[in-house]
């Protein structure tokens, strides 16, 4: 009962909530407005912000040693997560049915289970340096510990399915990933869609100037 | 045939091979004692018959060693007929590793309660003080609780998989227990990796201030202060910590070893192998689980200011004249002590409000 | 000044806009603009962290722009801004900020920070939550045209006796001439040898340029303290004499921030782009090197190296010319570390220097050039930035350093080829 | 009460692997997965022989002491049988088998093995008997339908038994007997060997005990 809900009405449920409400945001952030430039520019403001949107991936010498531990564990986080979410079999099978259509080579089970163990090392490192770190301690609201902990649970819920034969485990990793989506839009998870703007604008700006960024 | 606790396969084959040889030699005995007799008599030799099964009964026991047949079938050992150590390994964990272990962790949380008890918590004796040592980097604290949480969800799902059929299946019910299980089999095995990474990352980062010194040996026969009176001085870390540390590695690294050779069965290993490292992390786990309670205790309730350091990183400057004194002594020479508030600046702690005064006064 | 919370809050909602919903946005709280912020690092206390700076703002934009906090507001679930947030922040948006722009640099999802604190000091002064100093220094711009409160007078005492050492005559109000000087109050005041320089360098390479008295000087504390209406008063008098004179350039000085105000932001002030255009000195020079007509000789062969002032280098992109030119002259130059658009900042920009709250502070962050400068073992630093170069000397006499600051342009005056022969 | 007991007669056996084949065939088992093989000692040399060996059903059966999830149990008939649905894959049962019975789909990295997979006595699972589910994930059910398992029923030597344990022993004793006649007579081991119908072999139910 409470199993064909999680699979059924409310996925399509979380799944409309996920993408009105990342495209509401996405409006909200255009509809505040900006106003022209005037400042004759020195060279292009959209290679600049094609720059910035790249060149931001590398982090710089002095910032690299002192914020070592956010690079590391942010790199190891964000791509064994985007290697688990996408290039996972049992996700891309999913996506494949529910929303695509198509499906796309996955990883070997290996691969996947490696780049989830790296997802994990990097998330709890994160999830450490944010409650240990006095800088991010004094700056991490509820939102950054919701957002962490849904996402380490989606997560930790994956790994506990790892045997797909369990229905209910299958379930619940469903159901927690259905709320992280519905939680999305409204939380700082946005900067997975927002940080294409912000490094754009920025970009654009430094691109006017004639700074390389 | 009831082994000890720690008897392995090997100790079984030898005595195995024992009591084969034995038997042996008195068939030979009993067959060749006739023989003799009829040679001395002079008559016709009679008929030997021997028992055409016995070579064939022998390979398949594997009781000379194992001798291995073929099969056109693939696979691990698909050669070998029986696996003679698979009882002396259900032997030693349904009657030996479940029951013993058991007692053995509730016997550890009883002592401790009892400890607590008798003991009470360990004070800082000259009191808290408002001055601080910087103990731990942020580096330090957060590749700890890194290795601590890893450590505590396998110890929890390893001892689900041990205990969990005789503790919690009567209970809650073949179905959901079998969820549990799967899902502590399968969070067990991602996380096993992730906690070799941590054990190296925390051997790399501690292993210099753990190499045993001058003075580790005083403070062993004075048992740590606990037993006597007074504390023993000690640089950074004391010899319990030390021990400590390197058991956890020691240990840690079996775990680690015999955990990666019972996670990547794509080896070909064999069922011995299986066995025998199942056992290691048996015992290397169990002894690590006593360990890690009293290291949670004695870091928790079990004595006043040993937390902090590890959760704000300073530690409290009595606490450690009374714990670490050589350090503290060093640390108080170089001019290292620093006061709360300076500390609960350095941590952003406290309201902005009163920080913004402060440091308005400060400047206007 | 008087406080009026309503009116800050009314003029910092007014800031925020699809770059700042963005960047609010997009931010994570990974903390990483500390560890670029000289503030932090130097007395690694976290509120420096220069996002925190914008705590402020970040709580109005969420109440006003995303579901959650509109609604937790309504619940009473999340207090409103106060007054008192202005009062506890202005110490963190003032003092501790110069505006220099390298965490912006660094955030890895793209946030000029920077930006951001520029209009967040909108709302501060706006609701009266700005230093004394700072809020006197833009007073004394906009009633006597000068925040130090120099006058034309002054700048006329001062010509006199540029005139006397370089037997030059100084241009004044000369319509048509093709560029307009621009100087700032503290080369005026402290550094007249920048503007002997400049008439040496001009008469040397046969330009044609002039000073107005109706708008010479270029620093802008209106962009410092975040007011709007005073940035654009101060730019549009500078606009105005330009376009009465029919200049074709107007130079902006060896002064950080005047260039960003006048070059970036002037436009979008005044609201209508130029009729003549912005021109760094430094750019110039670089110019009129490149096209032959300023011959420079000898070389200097002193070890040194160049401090980036970070309103002309990473906030400016003027990151060449300066490098082009010590080529010409100096043949012991040397980068720091951490240099270009990666510079430390001085510890006095955005109006820090102006800000006497801010002094220990400022000294106490000057440990990080302190470093910078003691790793690279010179002895002279080069700068293009009054204002730097004064932040610079007082930090240097406060650690009893020995290390010399020269500026940019002064020294390439001392090397133009026929000025081997007069001495 | 009968006991359900396979024997192979290693006298009769000719590694033809037909009960490998058949069983593969009646229970359709997963790749990778052999419920029954066929082992030759001293392959090419004089003394060589060759047993069937599957899950041997035992008394005491070591399998069951181990699993941690209990999933594995014997029926009335004395047949070990097991529940995929709470099976979770960790292999101790195949550490503690002398047989190697159980067998695993996978062995992936990171112990991922799939649910265990062994010889059922062609008895089926825990489902009801002959439904869809039962067919799936153990294969046939011939015990339910009074039938021995197919691989013993279609050795072409008979050489593979199968059935209540007193009766195949009876069975092979008979054959031993006659069997140790004619080594006596330094003849043909199955020269004098005479096969007797066997009686009393009726349906087994699988019916968990």
């Amino acid at each position: 009962m409470i199993g064909e809900l999680i699979d059924g009405p409310f996925w399509y449920f979380s799944l409309v909530v996920f993408c009105i409400g990342v495209l509401f945001r996405l409006i909200s952030i255009l509809r505040a407005g900006l106003k022209p430039d005037l400042a004759v520019p020195r060279s292009g403001g959209s290679t600049g912000a094609l720059r910035n949107l790249f060149s931001r991936f590398i982090p710089r010498r002095d910032v690299a040693t002192r914020g070592r531990l956010t690079f590391v564990a942010g790199y190891l986080f964000h791509i064994g997560l985007f290697a688990l979410l996408f290039f996972a079999r049992p996700h891309v099978d999913f996506i494949a049915e529910r929303i695509t259509g198509f499906s796309w080579p996955a990883l070997p089970y290996w691969a996947f289970i490696i780049s989830a163990e790296i997802a994990f090392i990097g998330l709890l490192l994160l999830w450490l340096h944010r409650l240990l770190h006095p800088v991010t301690r004094l700056l991490s609201n509820a939102d950054d510990y919701i957002g962490t902990g849904l996402v380490f649970l989606v997560m930790l819920t994956g790994c506990l399915a790892l045997a797909q034969a369990f229905e209910p485990l299958r379930l619940l990793h469903l159901f927690l990933a259905e709320l992280l989506l519905i939680y999305f839009p409204f939380s700082s998870l946005m900067h997975a869609f927002t940080f294409v703007f912000s490094r754009s604008y920025s970009g654009a700006v430094m691109g006017r100037k004639g700074v390389n960024a | 045939m009831r082994r000890a606790l720690f008897s392995s396969a090997g100790v079984e084959t030898a005595g195995f091979s024992a009591v084969l040889m034995l038997t042996l030699v008195l068939a030979f005995l009993l067959l060749m004692a006739p023989h003799a007799m009829a040679e001395t008599a002079g008559n016709a030799p009679a008929i030997q018959v021997p028992n055409p099964s016995t070579d064939l009964w022998r390979e398949v026991r594997q009781r000379d060693g194992v001798t291995s047949g073929r099969s056109q079938i693939a696979g691990v050992e698909s050669g070998t007929l029986i696996n003679p150590y698979g009882e002396t390994w259900r032997n030693f964990r349904m009657k030996q590793l479940i029951p013993y272990s058991g007692y053995l962790l509730a016997g550890m949380l009883l002592l401790l309660i009892l400890f607590f008890l008798v003991r009470g918590k360990i004070r800082v004796k000259a009191g808290i003080s408002n001055k601080k040592l910087f103990r731990y980097t942020l580096y330090e604290r957060m590749i700890h609780w890194f290795i601590a949480s890893v450590f505590l969800f396998l110890a929890l799902t390893g001892l689900i998989l041990l205990f969990g059929r005789s503790l919690l299946l009567p209970w809650i019910g073949s179905e959901v227990f079998s969820l549990l299980a799967s899902a502590s089999k399968e969070g067990h095995n991602l996380f096993g990796p992730v906690f070799a990474v941590a054990l190296l990352l925390v051997f790399i980062r501690f292993v210099r201030r753990n190499i045993y010194q001058k003075g580790d040996l005083t403070w062993l026969l004075k048992g740590g202060g606990i037993i006597g009176k007074g504390h023993v001085p000690s640089n950074f870390f004391n010899m319990g910590e030390k021990s400590m540390f390197w058991l956890l590695v020691l240990v840690g690294a079996v775990i680690v070893g015999s955990g990666l050779i019972l996670v990547f069965p794509v080896f070909g290993q064999a069922r011995i192998t299986m066995e025998l490292s199942h056992v290691s992390h048996a015992l290397t786990t169990l002894l690590m689980i006593l360990v890690i309670m009293g290291h949670i205790y004695i870091g928790s309730v079990g004595m006043e200011g040993a937390l902090d350091g590890m959760t704000t990183g300073y530690c409290d400057l009595n606490w450690a004249r009374e714990h670490h004194a050589e350090w503290a002594t060093l640390c108080e020479q170089e001019g290292k002590v620093i006061t709360d508030v300076e500390v609960s600046r350095l941590r952003g702690d406290g309201d902005t409000q009163q920080h913004a005064a402060t440091s308005a006064q400060e400047t206007g | 000044m008087s406080h009026d919370f309503a009116k800050g809050v009314e003029v910092l909602s007014r800031q925020i806009d699809s770059r700042i919903a963005a960047y609010f946005s997009a931010c994570v709280h990974c903390g990483l603009c500390a560890e670029a912020c000289l503030f932090y690092t130097e007395t690694d206390d976290p509120r420096y962290t220069p996002i925190y700076k914008l705590e402020p703002m970040r709580r109005l934009w969420k109440a006003q722009h995303t579901f959650w906090g509109k609604f937790a507001i309504k619940m009473g679930l999340s207090k409103p801004l106060t007054e008192q947030d202005f009062a506890d922040w202005e110490e963190l948006v003032y003092d501790s900020c110069t505006m220099c722009g390298r965490c912006s640099m660094v955030c890895p999802v793209g946030n000029d920070i920077t930006y951001m604190i520029r209009k967040e000091r909108e709302g501060f002064s706006a609701a009266g939550y700005a230093p004394v100093g700072m809020q006197e220094a833009t007073h004394r711009a906009l009633t006597i045209g000068s925040p130090m409160g120099i006058t034309l007078k002054t700048l006329q005492a001062a010509l006199i006796h540029v005139e006397k050492n370089t037997g030059l005559k100084i241009p004044m109000d000369q319509p048509g001439a093709d560029y307009m000087t621009l100087f700032s109050s503290m080369e005026v005041v402290n550094f007249p040898e920048y503007i002997e320089s400049i008439a040496r360098i001009f008469d040397a390479a046969k330009v044609s340029w002039t000073i107005s008295s109706e708008a010479f000087e270029a620093t802008n504390s209106g962009i410092q303290i975040g007011s709007h209406d005073a940035a654009r008063e101060i730019v549009s008098r500078v606009v105005n004499a330009a376009e009465s004179l029919g200049v074709k350039y107007v130079i902006s000085p060896e002064c950080g921030h005047a260039y960003t105000a006048i070059r970036w932001e002037g436009p979008n002030l005044i609201g209508r782009p130029y009729k003549f255009e912005i021109i760094h000195i430094l750019e110039l020079l670089d110019q009129l090197q490149k096209d032959g007509r300023l011959l420079l000789s000898g070389h200097t062969d002193i070890p040194l190296t160049f401090h980036d002032p970070c309103q002309i280098v990473r906030r400016g992109g003027v990151v060449e010319p300066p490098r082009d030119l010590l080529a010409k002259v100096a043949t012991g130059f040397v980068e720091m570390a951490d240099h270009g658009t990666m510079n430390w900042c001085c510890g006095g920009g955005g109006g820090v220097s102006a800000n006497e709250r801010a002094e220990e502070l400022r000294l106490k962050v000057f440990d990080r050039k302190r470093k910078q400068i003691e790793a690279l073992g010179v002895k002279t630093m080069v700068t293009a930035c009054a204002n730097c170069r004064i932040v610079l000397e007082e930090g240097i006499e406060d650690r009893e350093m020995d290390v010399q600051v020269i500026g940019l342009t002064e020294l390439v005056a001392e090397h133009l080829s026929h000025n081997v022969t007069p001495g | 009460m009968a006991r359900m007991k396979f024997y192979c007669d290693a006298e009769r056996c000719i590694e033809c692997n037909a009960c490998v084949t058949a069983c593969k065939n009646e229970n359709e088992v997963p790749w990778g997965v052999n419920r029954r093989r066929v082992v030759t000692i001293k392959d090419g040399e004089p003394g060589e022989r060759s047993l069937s060996v599957a899950c041997m059903h035992c008394s005491d059966a070591p399998c069951i002491a181990v699993c941690p999830v209990d999933c594995i149990y014997d029926t009335i008939d004395g047949v070990v049988l097991h529940d995929k649905d709470i099976c979770i894959g960790c292999g101790y049962c195949f550490y503690a088998c002398p047989f190697g019975a159980p067998q695993f789909p996978q062995e992936g990295a990171f112990g991922s093995r799939g649910k265990m997979d062994k010889c059922t006595f062609c008895a089926g699972g825990p489902e009801e008997d002959h439904s869809v589910d039962e067919r799936r994930k153990y294969g046939s059910n011939r015990l339910a339908e009074g039938k021995l398992p197919l691989c013993a029923e279609m050795c072409s030597t008979k050489a593979l038994l199968a059935g209540d344990a007193n009766v195949i022993s009876d069975i092979y004793r008979e054959r031993v007997i006659n069997r140790g006649a004619s080594v006596l007579n330094r003849g043909v081991s199955y020269q004098n060997a005479a096969f007797r119908a066997s009686s009393g072999m009726e349906g087994k139910s699988s019916v968990k005990k």
